[in-house]
């Protein structure tokens, strides 16, 4: 692409706009939805540098989960800010401009943005992942190899991060009464008619795409952490529009508890799996002697499926956690 | 001209953000964030034509997708009251 | 030196505004909003490593013979997902926070607590 | 081949002119209502035509398919998403400034 650069400046200038207007502006409100403003401009650069995986990944996390996790809260707690009192604002200043001389002095030693002769376009495991990965997993979309099989152990332990956070949101926040819906959000039923159609068209399509993103992760951007995310907003468009109580309905709570931890569970037992039939841990060529390819394969479908029941199910959680506290109170 | 219609999208996305940041109320930025997105996800289908590889437009259909669950959550929690509980009036004013 | 490194500076200008936010802000969520720009910087700069100016998406296809780099993208990815967990954890204890003292600012918690004498 | 280049250039180039025109309205506008009615011509107008424009350069049915799919969603959602703004705005007691024998400031 000849235009990088402009675009890649045009993009920074937004995010430095918005990132400066965040740390100034507080409406707390405000701050949070131009939080997902720069979610979003920064997902559009990870495209621009061809990371489409992790764009996809932001848009859906960073620009949605976390909004509206924010929002919660904000809703919850107060939306506006103290005005920040020098004897704050001062030594904060002051460190991060001298941390920041420090970085942009170490900087010197990064090699040049986007040459093709660094140290990590270089190294040996370039050459195995991209080409190699071709004849010994079998998937065109590199990103899920390294994600589910070369580094399918620590992608293991991510998933269980997800799953601790989730249980340890659940006990602080969890466990809230079953409130009747009140007048006010039957006023939004009432008079949204066109939104309440609309999302009754949209969601089925949404849950759909979800699970092409999961199953289409092989061959294109997606895989189960992005289709977790997308499954559980369009459940959360659902319960923002026709209540909390009608998404409960959907995905009891009680539910979604044994979802998170079957998903983990998987995972887990696809390890076992292998470590049984003869393998290493994680190790999927074990899963069809003979035949890597179709263990790779398979292996790595089913690992995918438990990060995204895991993801999903944890994310609904969280939604329903912070949501519920309100009807609880 | 795909370069042409990158650039002009980069620039109605700054403008959008500046009305974002300009305010005055709450429903100005809403609407101004909302807008935003709509352009992102255009940005994003125009630049894999421009990188000569539009086999992605995956991403841009969650774009979309997510700009409007965003626009609904922001709605929702802002003005019709928390899940159930009166709304907020003191949250309405958006100065900086 | 502009040409080649700007990606990075941006990146870690981004970053030390999120962390003056972090820092110098008292309202605990404006901290976690802070915290959330920080933590994308460094995303980005992480991203910029792996680009390459001739590359394209780590998505094998016979059209294309060079490819930016897939790791960084698959750690960043994994760290997107365990960041929203960690966000919803730091809100969550904010939630709880502001139903005990009737606040999320920092000073006026702290206030409160040596008001009431030291705590046990 | 050409023509087609041609016409996908001409839609483009008509698209862009909305969003442009669209993102002005909306940055200079004085009030909110007029801003909502600036943003859906991007929204609509300027959407449209862009991903028409790209349809015409599209080379395989998958890529057309998921072009078609976007224009589709954004359609659904995008007057859905101004309306109910709209809506919620005149319940919150916010009104249009322009009255009649009033000039807007």
């Amino acid at each position: 692409m000849t235009a990088f650069h402009p675009i890649n400046i045009a993009l920074f200038a937004i995010l430095v706009i918005t990132a400066l207007a965040i740390a100034r502006i507080r409406q707390l409100f405000a701050a949070a939805m131009l939080s997902g403003l720069f979610s979003l401009a920064c997902a559009c650069i990870f495209v621009l540098h061809d990371a489409v995986d992790v764009a996809f990944t932001e848009a859906a996390v960073g620009a949605g989960m976390t909004t509206v996790l924010f929002l919660c809260t904000l809703a919850l707690t107060d939306s506006r800010e103290k005005s920040t009192p020098p004897r704050r604002s001062v030594p904060a200043a002051l460190a991060a401009l001298l941390t920041g001389a420090a970085l942009i002095y170490a900087s010197a030693d990064l090699p040049k943005f986007a040459a093709a002769d660094t140290p990590v376009q270089q190294h040996p495991l370039t050459e195995r992942y991209l080409r190699d990965s071709a004849t010994e997993i079998g998937i065109p979309n590199v990103v899920t190899s390294v994600l589910a099989s070369y580094r399918g152990y620590d992608t293991l332990g991510e998933t269980v991060v997800i799953f601790t956070a989730a249980i340890a949101v659940l006990m602080l926040l969890g466990r809230t009464a079953h409130a009747k819906t009140s007048d006010a959000v039957m006023s939004l039923h009432t008079r949204h008619r066109v939104l309440r159609v609309v999302t009754k068209l949209l969601v089925p399509f949404i849950l759909v795409f979800a699970l092409y993103v999961q199953f289409h992760g092989d061959y294109g951007p997606g895989g189960g952490f992005q289709a977790g995310v997308i499954f559980a907003s369009g459940l959360i468009l659902y319960g923002l529009v026709f209540g909390l109580e009608a998404a409960r309905g959907v995905a009891p709570v009680r539910v979604l508890r044994r979802l998170v931890a079957a998903g983990v569970l998987i995972y887990g037992g696809v390890g076992v799996a292998t470590l049984v039939a003869g393998g290493a841990f994680l190790d999927y060529d074990a899963l069809d002697p003979g035949h890597p390819a179709t263990g790779q394969h398979l292996g790595i479908l089913l690992v995918e499926l438990g990060v995204g029941i895991t993801v999903a199910a944890a994310m609904l959680m969280l939604f329903l956690s912070f949501a519920g506290r309100r009807d609880a109170r | 001209m795909l370069l042409a219609a990158t650039l002009a999208l980069l620039a109605a996305m700054l403008l959008a953000l500046g009305r974002a940041l300009l305010g005055p109320t709450l429903f100005d930025r809403i609407l101004a964030v909302n807008s935003f997105g709509t352009k992102t996800v255009l940005f994003i289908a125009v630049s894999g034509f421009l990188a000569g590889r539009p086999h992605f437009l995956d991403i841009a259909l969650v774009y979309a997708l997510i700009n409007f669950t965003g626009t609904v959550a922001v709605l929702k929690l802002t003005h019709h009251g928390e899940f159930g509980a009166a709304g907020a009036p003191e949250q309405q004013e958006g100065d900086l | 030196m502009i040409a080649s490194h700007y990606s990075y500076w941006v990146s870690m200008a981004l970053m030390m505004i999120g962390l003056y936010v972090v820092m110098s802000h008292a309202n605990l969520v404006k901290k976690l909003i802070g915290l959330n720009v920080f933590q994308v910087a460094v995303f980005m700069l992480y991203i910029s490593l792996g680009k390459r100016a001739d590359g394209t998406a780590p998505i094998l296809d016979s059209a294309f013979a060079a490819y930016s780099h897939p790791l960084p993208h698959v750690l960043i990815l994994t760290a997107i997902v365990v960041g929203v967990a960690t966000t919803a954890l730091g809100l969550a204890l904010t939630v709880r926070i502001h139903e005990a003292y009737g606040t999320t600012d920092e000073d006026d918690a702290l206030k409160r607590d040596s008001a009431q004498g030291e705590p046990r | 081949m050409n023509v087609i280049l041609i016409a996908s250039d001409l839609l483009l180039g008509a698209g862009m002119l909305f969003v442009l025109t669209g993102a002005a309205g909306l940055y200079r506008l004085p009030e909110f209502f007029t801003r909502t009615h600036a943003a859906s011509i991007t929204d609509s107008a300027g959407a449209g035509l862009v991903l028409l424009g790209l349809l015409l350069r599209v080379e395989d049915l998958a890529t057309g398919l998921r072009l078609l799919l976007i224009l589709l969603f954004l359609m659904f959602t995008s007057p859905t998403a101004s309306q109910a703004l709209a809506r919620s705005a005149l319940d919150d007691g916010l009104r249009p400034l322009v009255r009649l024998g009033k000039r807007p400031r």
